[in-house]
């Protein structure tokens, strides 16, 4: 086992050492391409190596450090590496989806003239989120959270010109920021209470500290809460959900990683990382199902009436992961891991033909100006139907293997009120995934392509394709490491209503479709503020801007000039009014000074002759 | 005697810079360059041992220990000494003089003797208050670096400089008589309780004052200091003093001047008054808390670059207090840590700051944008010094701010997670710093002679950017180098975590 | 009778003073000022001659009346111009502006008399009802002035020199020989 | 014999006239011949004081004390014109309203 470890170290170094490269160097276009691509294609090799040593074991786990970090008394954190099977699926979707949209950016950014510092960007992504999910600690677990979310602010604002990009930049970054400082405050309070900050050795003096019968675990309950808030602003679940759809300002297969497949599954990995932590607080992870039903809820009927291609997927990204979350909280680590794989193909895969779209329609974004691209690109809208397909899940694909497995563990942890939510999720995703696909591959040819899909997109395509048909397939080691539930004695309803609803969805669009009825104005006036309801996103935005934004902002623009300085600045006037006050006694007329200096003597006569006449 | 000639080398480099300006107007640099590089040969026997030995540091907490002789009638003593804490100092002291040089070469024209001669007198005033062991001692090198930044603001700052530099001597100044007050005060129950008459603090530390005036003694050296730190009431002098500051000047008060306060606060309040700081901790905690924020939410608000970087310093410095009145390893370590680690960012910024005006001739966030476009070097570091201080872990910024949250924590979790916040607002304003200068259309117009990062500018701020990098990967040595220093301030139990 | 006639002497003579010092300060033409001034310098020698100082009597005529009164009047001499300094200090003083002056120096003169006449009656028991008939005569003050009060004579004489240097200095700067004169004069 | 109430009145009364005149002339001259004025009724004191002494012999000091108000006030005209004389030169006039420059 040892052996394997220097290989661990290896893994977040290599793309760390390729950015630091990228970042001093002067490479030309070809060396940045091979240099980037190859060091996460070389992760993604060691992982894949990795994952068929152990495939076959159940309880594996490999360490490896890097040396002290801080070591002060109690508090001991080192730069520990720390992989299970866990881990393990972690590294292999991050490497492997990464190599893939590395390839795929070759071709989708050639023509950036900040190709370096695209791919440095890029690279140092692909490493933080290594530290991430390699992380022993929940300090260096968060030193790659943060390093993510930074480098999703840089590649958010990528195109830095624009300062819409920036604005969505900066959002994103803030408002993840709040999550992460609820997760700072909750290692705090972690470590003061269990006086470490080891991942595992948490799991096991969580355990013995606060045990579930026991009435003192509301600090458990608050520990996790604060965990919890930073899963859900990382993965934009429901208060700070409303960064993502603006995150898509960013270059597309920028989207496709970090904002569809790997970093904002951090917070679904938190969760899973503490399973154990978390059981001790049932309140908090069926708050965790709760807040994972709305938010897919929300993002399904958000995705709905979208008419940007890229927004339609955030949104529906943001319902995958409520998804998600609905499985963590019911208990199902397992398939909710699991669904984050799958999720990662299929929507890596949808966000990069919809990149090969845009790039080959001259960055037209609204969907209803596309139309009838079926014949035109091929390869795109076979990958984009077979994306669809996988989000819709519709049987045989890999969506459908994990999101039936969800559902099943919803209905097997008895919370049908919550399973029917998220069957009628799984309705209203079928039918957007369906709308998306219909009005962009069939009908009229409205804009004609004016660029194909270089080699090496089509090939991160095909690749991707095959594995969201195909990438179904429970790793085993998940199964021993997290809690899975019986599924066993579903009743037929519940067996098959999944099953059957994406397809009534998807006539349905179909016949919305044929009636040319979707990108038609509303006339009904209800009706049509529920649609601008829909599409703001719930209005969070607008709710934001009035209850937060607005009021600090005109907070600080009223103390702009410092409410404390004026005090000083009121001593400072002060003293000049009385400066200017009694230099007008010193203006130089001797005249005054002699009455000034009568009426001196008529006082003091004055006070002299009323003393007499008290005496 | 290597301490005394350490401090008198800068004295009398600044004396020969000032003279030389008479020969040639490059002189004065040269020879100030040389005489800060000297300095480090008294450091040169320690460097070499540099892992100190924390076994041979356990019996004694002084690296160097040097006592003359000076007023025999009232027994000052001019007596100097050097341990863990004050070694880091000197080391960021010596360092940031290097760069206000760097970053002073092209910017000072006008009268550069008499800029050098300051520039260097402040340095040896800020060296001597981080060597002074005798209370008075201390209290005269605390007005020496006063005199000189005084004048380096009101000689050569910006527009309104005459206003700042007075702000800024009034307001130390009144610090400064608060601290004489107090010091005499000290010294005067010291001799009643005890009848010794010594100013020498390690005389004082062993038998701490007691008694209902020692709260007071205390609360007068606490606030000299808070006005140096600065802390939230008496923070206003900052702003304007920064702005208004040649770069130079911004440099060597942000990252030095400012942590001669928190530097007082651990050598003398919390050793010295140990039942006192108990007392005050909350509240102090508390102004604190309430700088990180108020800091943080005017830095938000500003439009000159400087006055932005200048809030941040105080919200960073909400910090320091925070950590120091916590009363814990962590968060003095961390306190210690932030000295540092805010000493390099806030003044980088200051640098970055400093090359943008020299180039532009504005320091207006609405004027300037798009930087990135045709400076990406530059940018690429204005970058990098608003990420770390915004606190990115990874950089020295985000250790010292976690310990001292993590210390502050164990007693006070309600202005913890108050003080969280600022980690927030600290991102708010950071963005807004990067997004406003940096990125977004140019507004300004561009000539060719606008070049980018020459060589040393750029070898300036790519050796603060691994500095802040090294300290927040492997601030290890840096923890085990003060933990002496802290674990005498007695009232704080070794075993912190046994109770857990 | 003797008492009666010095009291009726004292009271014109007073009256004299009050008039014509009024008339001095409020004059217009300087000359006409100087005059009335040395009518008030003459009966206060009268008073001091009721008082039964003959000594100071007669300084107050030598000095006061002969070299003070010389002195203006050469000064005058030299800077008066007729009509137009005329107009010019008509312009400077007349009544409007010296209301204030009018009132604090009347606010001043009351209370000094009510000082003066209502408040303790110290000053009936200090004085004596029948003063001493002896006079002072010249060679008693003679022997005091070089006896107990000889530094005050020297600091009289420093004085007088301090004071003859400074208006030799003072009016000296166009270096005119005229100035150097005045210098002498004193 | 005269009671000195009477005289003090007399004192008292020309010196508020020298105030009066101190006060209310702009001209320098007049001025000097105001304080020639109080200084004058200063004396008169003096000399009633050494005529109304208590003891039985009269006493000399209050005309030793005119004799010094005597040297003063020469001294003081003497200077006192030779500043005239000076700002006579200088300004042409010898309104004492309009030199002010003491005061900055």
């Amino acid at each position: 086992m040892t052996q394997y470890s220097s290989l661990l170290a290896l893994i977040p170094l290599l793309p760390l050492f390729s950015a630091l490269i990228l970042l001093f160097s002067n490479l030309p276009k070809l060396g940045v391409s091979i240099l980037a691509v190859g060091s996460v294609a070389g992760v993604a090799f060691i992982s894949l190596f990795l994952n068929f040593i152990f495939w076959q074991q159940s309880d594996f786990i490999l360490t490896a450090s890097l040396g002290t970090w801080i070591n002060i008394a109690q508090l001991k954190i080192s730069f520990g590496l720390y992989l299970d099977p866990l881990s393990l699926v972690m590294i292999t979707i991050v490497s492997g989806v990464g190599a893939l949209i590395h390839l795929y950016s070759i071709g989708f950014m050639y023509q950036e003239n900040d190709f370096k510092r695209y791919f440095t960007y890029l690279n140092l992504f692909v490493s933080a989120m290594l530290f991430l999910v390699l992380a022993d600690n929940l300090l260096l677990l968060y030193l790659g959270w943060e390093g993510v979310g930074l480098c999703s602010y840089l590649l958010i604002g990528f195109w830095y010109q624009d300062r819409n990009n920036n604005l969505a930049a900066n959002k994103a970054f803030l408002m993840t920021r709040i999550g992460d400082t609820a997760m700072a405050i909750g290692l705090f309070l972690l470590f003061t209470q269990l006086g470490t900050l080891d991942i595992q050795e948490i799991q096991i003096k969580a355990h013995s500290v606060w045990s579930l019968n026991n009435d003192n675990n509301t600090m458990a309950s608050i520990c996790c809460l604060l965990l919890l808030g930073g899963a859900v602003g990382k993965s934009a679940q429901l208060p700070l959900q409303n960064w993502l759809p603006d995150a898509m300002a960013g270059p597309t297969p920028v989207s496709a990683l970090i904002h569809a497949a790997t970093m904002v599954t951090a917070g679904i990995y938190l969760i899973a990382r503490n399973s154990q932590l978390f059981q001790l607080a049932p309140d908090v992870l069926y708050l965790v199902a709760l807040i994972g039903t709305f938010t897919l809820l929300l993002g399904a009927s958000a995705a709905m009436v979208q008419t940007d291609l890229k927004r339609i997927l955030a949104y529906s990204t943001i319902s995958q992961l409520g998804y998600m979350f609905l499985a963590l909280g019911v208990g199902a680590g397992a398939s909710a891991v699991f669904h984050l794989m799958t999720h990662a193909f299929f929507k890596a895969l949808l966000f990069l033909s919809a990149g090969a779209l845009i790039y080959s329609l001259h960055h037209e974004h609204n969907i209803f100006k596309m139309g009838g691209l079926l014949k035109k690109l091929p390869v795109v809208a076979m990958s984009f139907a077979i994306g669809c397909a996988a989000l819709a899940s519709l049987p045989f694909t890999s969506g459908f293997v994990s999101k039936e497995l969800i559902l099943a563990q919803v209905v097997a942890s008895g919370h049908t009120g919550l399973w029917w939510a998220a069957v009628l999720g799984a309705f209203i995703t079928a039918f957007y995934s369906a709308r998306l696909f219909f009005v962009v591959f069939l009908g009229q040819t409205q804009l004609s392509p004016n660029a194909m899909p270089t080699k090496s997109m089509s090939l991160a395509l095909v690749i991707l394709g095959v594995l969201s048909l195909f990438g179904g397939i429970q790793p085993e080691g998940l199964k021993a490491l997290m809690p899975q539930l019986n599924t066993e004695g579903l009743s037929t309803l519940q067996h098959w209503l999944p099953i059957i609803l994406p397809f009534i969805a998807i006539s349905f669009a179909w016949w919305l479709f044929k009636t040319k009825r979707f990108g038609k104005p509303i006339v009904s006036s209800f009706l049509q503020a529920i649609h601008q309801l829909l599409k703001s996103g719930w209005a969070f935005d607008h709710i934001y801007q009035t209850i937060f934004v607005f009021p600090l902002n005109t907070l600080c623009q009223l103390n702009k000039d410092d409410l404390i300085d004026s005090f000083y600045r009121l001593i400072e006037r002060t003293s000049c009014t009385l400066h200017r006050t009694f230099s007008q006694f010193q203006n130089g007329q001797l005249r005054s000074y002699n009455a000034s200096l009568i009426i001196f003597c008529i006082l003091a006569f004055a006070w002299f002759i009323s003393g007499e006449l008290i005496l | 005697m290597s301490l005394f000639i350490l401090i008198s080398i800068p004295l009398m480099g600044g004396l020969l810079a000032w003279y030389s300006e008479r020969f040639n107007a490059d002189l004065p640099k040269k020879i100030a360059v040389i005489s800060l590089l000297m300095c480090w040969l008294p450091l040169i026997p320690l460097l070499n041992s540099m892992p100190f030995d924390t076994s041979a540091l356990g019996t004694s907490q002084w690296l160097i220990n040097e006592s003359y002789s000076w007023i025999p009638l009232f027994n000052i003593r001019a007596h100097l000494a050097l341990d863990g804490l004050s070694f880091l100092l000197i080391v960021l002291t010596l360092l940031m003089g290097l760069v206000a040089l760097s970053s002073a070469w092209h910017e000072i024209t006008k009268r550069t003797g008499l800029f050098y001669l300051n520039l260097l007198w402040t340095l040896a005033g800020v060296l001597g208050v981080f060597l002074a062991i005798d209370l008075f001692l201390f209290f005269v090198f605390w007005e020496v670096m006063l005199v000189p930044m005084y004048f380096l603001i009101s000689i050569w700052g910006y527009e309104h400089r005459h206003y700042a530099a007075f702000k800024f001597f009034i307001f130390t100044q009144a610090g400064g008589l608060l601290m004489l007050i107090s010091l005499c005060a000290l010294v005067g129950i010291h001799y009643q309780q005890t009848g010794i008459l010594s100013f020498d603090y390690i005389i004082l530390i062993q038998n701490p004052i007691s008694g209902d005036l020692a709260f007071w003694v205390a609360l007068g050296f606490t606030i000299a200091f808070l006005v140096k730190l600065p802390a939230l009431p008496f923070h206003s002098w900052l702003p304007d003093a920064h702005t208004q500051a040649p770069t130079a000047a911004s440099v060597i008060l942000a990252a030095v001047l400012l942590k001669t306060g928190g530097y007082g606060i651990i050598r003398f309040v919390l050793p010295l008054f140990p039942d006192a700081s108990i007392q005050l901790a909350p509240f102090m905690m508390f102004i604190g808390v309430i700088g990180i924020i108020y800091g943080a939410m005017m830095a938000f608000v500003q439009t000159d670059l400087k006055r932005l970087v200048a809030y941040s310093s105080v919200s960073h410095m909400g910090f320091v207090l925070l950590g120091c009145f916590a009363l814990n390893i962590y968060a003095l370590q961390g306190a210690v840590m932030q000295m540092l680690a805010h000493g390099i960012s806030t003044s980088a910024l200051f640098v970055l700051v400093g090359m943008i005006q020299h180039r532009y001739h504005t320091r207006d966030l609405n004027e300037l944008g798009g930087l990135w476009i045709n400076l990406p070097k530059l940018s690429a570091f204005g970058l990098f010094f608003g990420i770390a201080s915004l606190g990115m872990p990874s950089l020295g910024n985000f250790v010292a701010e976690f310990l001292i949250l993590v210390g502050s924590f164990e007693h006070y979790p309600k202005l913890t997670i108050l003080a969280a916040s600022g980690l927030i607002l600290a991102a708010v304003y950071s963005l807004l710093l990067i997004y406003k200068t940096f990125f977004g259309q140019t507004k300004l117009p561009h000539d060719n002679k606008i070049a980018d990062t020459n060589t040393k500018e750029w070898c300036t701020l790519i050796s603060m950017c691994f500095i802040l990098i090294y300290l927040g990967l492997h601030p290890q040595p840096f923890f085990d180098l003060v933990p002496v220093t802290l674990m005498k301030l007695s009232f704080i139990p070794a075993d912190i975590g046994a109770s857990l | 009778m003797l008492d009666n006639m010095l009291d009726t002497i004292f009271i014109i003579t007073a009256t004299i003073i009050l008039i014509s010092a009024l008339l001095t300060i409020t004059a217009h033409n300087v000359v006409h000022a100087l005059l009335y001034l040395v009518i008030t310098m003459l009966a206060v020698s009268l008073v001091f001659f009721i008082l039964g100082a003959s000594f100071a009597a007669a300084l107050q005529i030598i000095v006061y009346a002969g070299a003070v009164m010389v002195l203006f009047i050469f000064v005058t001499m030299m800077l008066h111009q007729g009509e137009k300094s005329l107009a010019q200090e008509r312009h400077l003083f007349h009544f409007s502006t010296s209301i204030t002056a009018l009132l604090l120096s009347s606010l001043l003169f009351f209370e000094l008399i009510f000082m003066l006449f209502f408040t303790s009656a110290d000053t009936e028991k200090s004085t004596v009802t029948a003063p001493s008939s002896a006079f002072i005569t010249v060679k008693q003050i003679g022997v005091q002035l070089y006896g107990p009060y000889s530094l005050l004579v020297v600091i009289s004489a420093l004085m007088l020199l301090s004071a003859l240097i400074t208006a030799i200095h003072i009016s000296k700067s166009p270096a005119t020989i005229e100035i150097k004169t005045k210098g002498h004069n004193l | 014999m005269i009671p000195i109430s009477w005289v003090l009145f007399l004192s008292l009364s020309l010196f508020t006239i020298g105030i009066f005149g101190v006060l209310a002339r702009r001209n320098l001259l007049f001025i000097l011949i105001s304080l020639e004025l109080m200084l004058n009724a200063v004396v008169i004191v003096f000399i009633a004081a050494s005529r109304y002494h208590s003891a039985s012999m009269a006493n000399s000091d209050g005309q030793i004390m005119y004799l010094l108000v005597l040297t003063l006030a020469a001294s003081e005209i003497a200077v006192g014109l030779s500043l005239v004389i000076h700002m006579y030169r200088q300004h042409h006039h010898l309104d004492i309203d309009k030199l002010n420059k003491l005061r900055d």
